[in-house]
């Protein structure tokens, strides 16, 4: 019956929307930040830790929402790991991309988070994909020494 | 058709709304979503495009023949409408954008001009953002306490609770949902009107969802205040209707300012004109209050009594058919009910449940429905909710019940 | 057509009004009351027909194919008004019911909110009242001063006058008409705002009229806040529009609290949702603003010059055949102006004059035209206005002319 | 050319309109009241005399407006005289009915406002011609011993 939503529901979503691996705060962390969609109610909080060099060394969330913003959360925690604040605004721009127009043909390191390319066919959902991003990257925005 | 008639020949009024025959992506349009907004009857698409086609000028002012006949057409609205409500007299009618404009205009005037700080205005668990947040936007405004009245955990008021908040004497206003448009539950308006004024308070039923299913008569009743948008009782978008007991509307302040709504003007001082022009400044919805009319004369003409029992039997046959789907779970259990159903599904958010029975054609919304704060009282962050209308199959219910199963499959 | 066409086939363009074709009482429809209200053109009709009829639901909040695309419809309306009035982006543009809303939105919110009591509002002495009582009240509610720049006796704005009224760096806020309704004034917009830039003033420019007869770009007149209603720009009843600086509705406080307009809500606390939301409480005019986007894309098609120079052509020609006939006194001599003209006839009250020309087919206002304090400056009770569209033909003029001629022997 | 006026303009109504005969304040007057339509602009004010007995001696008027409300104004001035609170009343309701409808087949009085009866074809000029009767009630409803 819903073949047709395969695109949007492939297997690593419905995985990581029911079994995410990173969704726990992080006891110890140097950022965090809230993400909400007033529209629909998903809400979610990232935390972030660095390591010397100030790439991300670990990343954590908690999130209410669909399976598409679960997972993407999840998927986001794995993807920025090791990334600075610089590569994960870029990162974060070629993943919008991504999911509004469901391809970004000159982009690297979107691998992992090409699951989520189809949710560009529902303009309604593509929110709940990109707003664990932008709690990313508030978090790091808002982290001193990280503007 | 007429009001005593009881059963709605489905098939054939669906005849009436052009839209219903769309299909999505290749499938036939189940909408079961018109809690949100109601489509619209042939009979509102033809008077507005009468109005655009053969007769239209602004209002009020025009000493000419087109002006002369719109503003007949958009004052007869007024009388179809104090009709509908069973209100005094056409002057205590005030058009309004929508429902949410309407409660603003009460809270604005009646709660700035009237209520003195200190004084308290109720509210309960299961309002509409709508008649929350006018509240709270006066609370900090102007001094004025804002107390929440409980629902049980059927979605019920708390019956025991509401006269309690009232005892103090404190409430000036009570502002309460006349149906929820999350869990379906109607209030029961007339006692709360009763005890609202036993102790010194008045009442406002927020009925956008209540008047599109049952007979309202705010006489008996005993209201103070009534509101309704015309997009959920099968009109236009656009208007919206505040019903006042006259001798408030007399008493209150005006709300907006500008023209039409003044007696005379000069910099230093202006009148304002009678009820209830005194409240509709500037050029009003027009054409939407000529779509309103037919909207009103469709429902009347199908009869009330007929619009409640065919919803009535589509409620009963939606909780057989759905209570039994494994990990479907039916938020809100009152005894009295409208066409309203909300549910969660295990292992399902309520916004992919959307995105699956989108695919099969089927309508429904998905979120917080404009009630957070109720969303926590049920301990949920959003709930699918289907809504019916007039116009809503037992068949349609069928497919949706049918496809949840699947949808259900799927998440699994 | 396109933008760089200056002659109008009006005798084409007609065709696209249905309601041109219509007779009042077996003569022609002579419509020459457009300033009060435009007629529509199929493009609108068909427009919210097509939504009525095809793909219709609520907005903003629904997964579901009609919901979505509804809000595709809907919001394209802010882009194109966003382009049609020269605006930085989409965000600047709210939707209102109409100009009044829109002025009020403004008085409330930036009036309470930013102003503070002691400073000084600047209008003038021919504005709508709809540009004038939000401003009373606020000056009541809030104490602001209200000051009023005088006009010459021509009709135009004092601009020593002006200048002197800022001088004292009081004025916080200017509201002024882009175009009178009554005299036809075009006001110097971009010097309005120069000037009260220069003494540290915002400004506001009601355009109710002039968005209708000329291009307007926002950014080049260095405006603030600039208002207009829909159904004079050829579109529905309804919906209006506010645009402002991003960078001052961030600043503003809400205006009308309920669903749409949260960012969250609980009973002790809400936050707001973003500009423009902020602004847009319950659920807007959808079927309006669908309408509203294709009297924009058919205005543009039409093309501003081309619209400019056919009203500019007419308004000549009504002078030339107007100014003659005998008793008949034209109000207003503004070098600037646009497609509206009012008069006056010795031995004949505007009323009477109307009713005369209503039974020609002819129809015009007649009164004070929502402008008191200016029919005061202009020491009359009322008077006669012809207004003129994209629609109308010099051979409508001429028999306007013709017409008077006769109105004016029957009451000699 | 407009013949089909003529109803509406009769001879009289032209005339008192023009040249009407009540047109000024009382210099002695029991009471005035004003009144006003707001959506047209038209305003009146009437100054009434009594005699002894309690009936209006005399009526004046000051009023801008129409030739209608004007014509109206002076005709009633005459019609009123002679007249007590209670006849007046009923007088003014049936002079509404006659301008509404009209016709007024019942009423009695009407003979020298009958040329005001064709305003019934022209529902947007009723107020024109009653706004100085409601005048007229509210000056002698305000007086006291005439309530
Ligand atoms: C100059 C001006 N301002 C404001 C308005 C008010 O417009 P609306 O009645 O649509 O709010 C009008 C039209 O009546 C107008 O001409
Ligand atoms: C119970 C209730 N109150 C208020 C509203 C607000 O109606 P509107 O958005 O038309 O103002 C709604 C509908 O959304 C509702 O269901």
């Amino acid at each position: 019956m819903f073949e047709d939503v395969r695109d949007l529901y492939q297997e690593v979503i419905l995985d990581r929307g029911r079994h995410p691996r990173h969704a726990q705060r992080l006891d110890a962390f140097d950022a965090t930040a809230k993400g909400d969609n007033p529209m629909c109610g998903d809400r979610v909080q990232v935390w972030v830790k660095h390591n010397d060099q100030g790439a991300v060394s670990d990343v954590g969330f908690e999130a209410r929402g669909c399976a598409i913003s679960i997972a993407s959360a999840d998927l986001m925690a794995e993807a920025a790991i090791g990334h600075t604040a610089t590569t994960l605004r870029k990162l974060s721009a070629d993943f919008a991309q991504l999911v509004t127009s469901g391809d970004c043909p000159d982009c690297a390191g979107l691998e992992t988070l090409q699951p989520l390319s189809g949710v560009s066919e529902f303009p309604s959902r593509v929110k709940c994909a990109t707003l664990p991003w932008h709690a990313l990257l508030s978090a790091i925005d808002a982290e001193p020494g990280h503007g | 058709m007429n009001d005593r008639m009881t059963h709605l020949d489905v098939a054939l009024l669906r005849r009436d709304f052009p839209i219903l025959s769309e299909t999505i992506r290749g499938k036939p349009l189940v909408f079961l979503d018109s809690a949100a907004s109601a489509q619209k009857p042939r009979a509102v698409i033809d008077a507005m495009v009468g109005a655009m086609e053969h007769q239209y000028a602004n209002i009020h002012r025009g000493l000419h023949w087109m002006s002369e006949r719109t503003t007949e057409a958009y004052e007869g609205t007024r009388d179809l409408t104090a009709t509908l409500l069973g209100a005094n007299s056409r002057e205590e009618i005030v058009f309004t954008r929508n429902s949410t404009e309407a409660i603003n205009l009460v809270a604005h005037s009646y709660g700035r001009g009237i209520l003195k700080p200190g004084q308290a205005v109720l509210i309960s668990e299961m309002e509409h953002h709508s008649n929350i947040v006018p509240w709270q936007m006066l609370r900090d405004a102007h001094g004025i306490e804002l107390r929440v009245c409980p629902i049980t955990d059927a979605g019920e008021l708390d019956m025991a609770a509401y006269e309690g908040l009232l005892e103090d004497r404190k409430v000036g206003l009570v502002a309460i949902t006349h149906m929820s448009n999350v869990l379906g539950t109607y209030t029961p308006a007339a006692r709360l009107c009763a005890l609202a004024h036993e102790y010194g308070a008045k009442i406002l039923l927020d009925g956008s969802q209540a008047v599109v299913h049952r007979r309202v008569d705010v006489k008996s009743l005993d209201a103070d205040f009534y509101v309704f948008t015309g997009h959920k009782l099968y009109g236009p978008t656009g208007i919206g209707v505040l019903w006042a007991r006259a001798e408030l509307l007399e008493a209150m302040p005006p709300f907006l300012g500008g023209g039409d709504m003044i007696s005379s003007v000069s910099f230093e001082h202006s009148s304002w004109a009678r009820i209830p022009h005194k409240f509709e400044a500037g050029t009003p919805a027009i054409l939407e209050g000529i779509g309103l009319s037919a909207a009103i004369k469709y429902v009347n003409a199908v009869g009330f009594d007929a619009i409640a029992a065919h919803e009535q039997a589509l409620v009963e046959h939606a909780l057989a058919r759905l209570s039994p789907i494994q990990g479907l779970s039916i938020i809100g259990h009152a005894q009295d009910r409208g066409g309203v159903i909300s549910f969660t599904m295990e292992g399902a958010h309520a916004h992919d449940i959307a995105t699956l029975l989108d695919r099969a054609g089927i309508a429904v919304r998905a979120g917080h429905h404009c009630a957070e704060p109720l969303m926590r009282r049920m301990g949920l962050d959003s709930t699918a909710r289907a809504s019916f209308a007039l116009y809503t199959t037992q068949e349609e219910i069928d497919i949706l019940a049918d496809t949840l199963i699947r949808v259900r499959e799927f998440f699994a």
